[in-house]
């Protein structure tokens, strides 16, 4: 049983590391800010999900699972508010997107304030 | 009335998980508890009067459903992704879109543009009364979420727990 | 063993974001990487608590990704409106210089 | 046990890399944004470096004011001075070999301290001891680091509190919304600020 829980485990870190790495190369290697903030969503959802996983599989039924699930609960919640912010803020400001058409830049979109 | 002693109860039991004290020995410990979550009750009941709308969430069976659904469309997505930062020419054309939403209430609508930045490769950046504005990273991504049925299930999910 | 494995997948993406935060070039890019940085934090510390067998500091993670989330949005809603209380129509009008606060 | 330390080892050291490069980057960057960014960076950084070294309430501490409130009052700063630096900074030589000399100094005090971790040290031979074996029934709090840093070392900490305080009260600040009536005059209040 224990050797199951560990191999899970196992397979909630790479597949975690996996994810939170690409995600965070993709910050790295995307062209603009708006693009950016889609790879910053894999290390905020799926990375960091897949590794609270493995963490809450290795502490058993125990108070620090609670405390785990609380933690990606709240992540869960606030990485899009805070992603959403971000875009609103650049979005607000005139920031313009990189390679979006002329035409899906209609001025409903600027006039907004 | 019920909202105010709910909201009560879920600080106490998160003020008993972080002290991890339940014995009821310590009186000066548990005093302090009770004074924390007092005194927590009594702002939440002050910004709720201020803001004017408080937000009262229940767990239905609607709504685990709905987590469920949209943790599948996240992994779905997320792989998506995952594959254009991988790939050595990253094919990407952004597109900027208006999407719908059909919401009638501010939880609803908040919720909808949650899952539609959760899931990767689509991220709302503004929202008008009625429309979300999208940036997404490919044009699938843009034209999967007009296709997709999101819209829906948050509006069904919404007039549960109106 | 396996925890060290997270612990190694959690430093070189910081560093990365870094490296995201060094470059910039718009001041969005920067609230952006330190944001990632600080969601990595938050794990790293839950993490380095498995690693010396003390779960206990799970209390510190919770208030980092308060901590975090509440700053990201506090920058934020600096840069946005000008100041940190109320929004106004012309603040956010004239607070539309952002995107010249790149270039390092 | 063993390979635990090794563990901790390649974390601290790589930590320290990420200090290093956080530091460099706050020194070389002209724009003010960045190094007020970086240093909350750096904040997160070392408050991670606490926690590796068991510091938990030092780490606390730094999570709530370096990363929280000193970034916020950093950005207030920016408001009332430019975006970014005028001057390029030269080399002077003088400051340069001052700080090698103290280094150098600092690093050979280390070469007498005790081996880190030693339970021979003055630090656990005083009063540590005492401290933990009398937690429980002395302040009866579950927490150990609590009762230490808020009853053993109550005036030692009175600062900290103070400082924790007033994170929370500027949190406070930051999330409280202000009435309808006070939005008006407040406007036209920043409205003018942004002018100067």
């Amino acid at each position: 049983m224990e050797m199951i829980i560990d191999l899970a485990s196992w397979a909630f870190i790479l597949a975690g590391v996996f994810f939170i790495f690409t995600g965070t190369l993709g910050m790295l290697r995307l062209p603009d800010f708006y693009t950016r903030l889609h790879a910053a969503g894999i290390t905020d959802t799926l990375g960091t999900e897949l590794l609270l996983i493995a963490m809450m599989l290795q502490a058993g039924w125990s108070i620090v699972t609670v405390k785990l699930l609380m933690i990606s609960l709240f992540i869960f919640f606030t990485s899009p508010t805070a992603t959403h912010a971000l875009a609103n803020a650049a979005n607000a400001v005139g920031l313009r997107p990189f390679g979006v058409p002329e035409a899906d830049l209609r001025p409903k979109t600027t006039e907004k304030a | 009335m019920r909202h105010i002693l709910g909201l009560g109860a879920s600080l106490a039991a998160f003020w008993m998980l972080l002290s991890g004290s339940i014995s009821l020995d310590n009186k000066l410990v548990l005093g302090f508890g009770i004074a924390s979550v007092v005194l927590t009750l009594f702002l939440a009941i002050r910004m709720d009067r201020l803001d004017g709308f408080p937000v009262h969430i229940r767990l239905s069976p609607k709504l685990i459903q709905y987590w469920i659904w949209l943790a599948k469309e996240i992994g779905k997505a997320n792989i998506d992704v995952a594959k254009i930062v991988l790939s050595p020419n990253m094919k990407i054309s952004p597109r900027m879109v208006r999407v719908k939403a059909s919401q009638q209430t501010d939880v609803g609508i908040a919720t909808f543009a949650n899952s539609i930045t959760l899931t990767p490769g689509t991220v709302s950046v503004d929202i008008d009364d009625d429309e979300i504005l999208v940036h997404a990273i490919t044009e699938d991504m843009a034209t999967g979420l007009i296709e997709s049925d999101m819209d829906e299930r948050v509006t069904a999910m919404e007039l549960k727990y109106r | 063993m396996m925890f060290a494995a997270a612990a190694a997948g959690l430093i070189i993406p910081m560093l990365m974001a870094l490296a995201r935060g060094l470059i910039g070039p718009t001041l969005y890019d920067r609230v952006l990487a330190g944001n990632s940085f600080g969601t990595k934090t938050v794990l790293l510390i839950a993490v380095l608590g498995f690693i010396g067998g003390r779960p206990d500091f799970l209390d510190i993670a919770l208030l980092y990704a308060l901590m975090n989330f509440i700053g990201t949005i506090a920058i934020l809603k600096f840069f946005r409106y000008r100041n940190l209380g109320v929004a106004d129509s012309a603040d956010i009008r004239n607070g539309a210089d952002g995107k010249n606060g790149g270039a390092v | 046990m063993m390979e635990s330390g090794i563990i901790n080892i390649l974390v601290d050291i790589s930590l320290m890399t990420l200090l290093g490069i956080t530091a460099i980057g706050i020194v070389r960057s002209r724009n003010l944004f960045a190094t007020a960014m970086l240093s909350g960076i750096y904040s997160l950084i070392s408050a991670a470096v606490f926690v590796t070294l068991d510091a938990v309430d030092v780490a606390f501490t730094e999570a709530a004011v370096g990363a929280g409130i000193s970034t916020v009052l950093m950005l207030g700063a920016m408001t009332l001075t430019r975006r970014s630096e005028k001057h390029a900074i030269k080399l002077h030589i003088g400051p340069l070999f001052v700080t090698i000399g103290i280094g150098a100094a600092l690093i050979y005090g280390t070469v007498d301290m005790p081996p880190f971790g030693s339970t021979d040290a003055p630090g656990f031979q005083h009063i540590v001891p005492e401290y933990i074996a009398g937690s429980r029934d002395d302040i009866q709090v579950p927490n150990i680091v609590t009762s230490i840093l808020a009853s053993y070392r109550g005036f030692d900490t009175l600062g900290e509190t103070a400082v924790i305080f007033a994170a929370g009260i500027g949190v406070l600040f930051l999330l409280g919304r202000r009435r309808e009536d006070e939005e008006a005059d407040e406007s036209s209040n920043s409205g003018k600020g942004e002018d100067a």
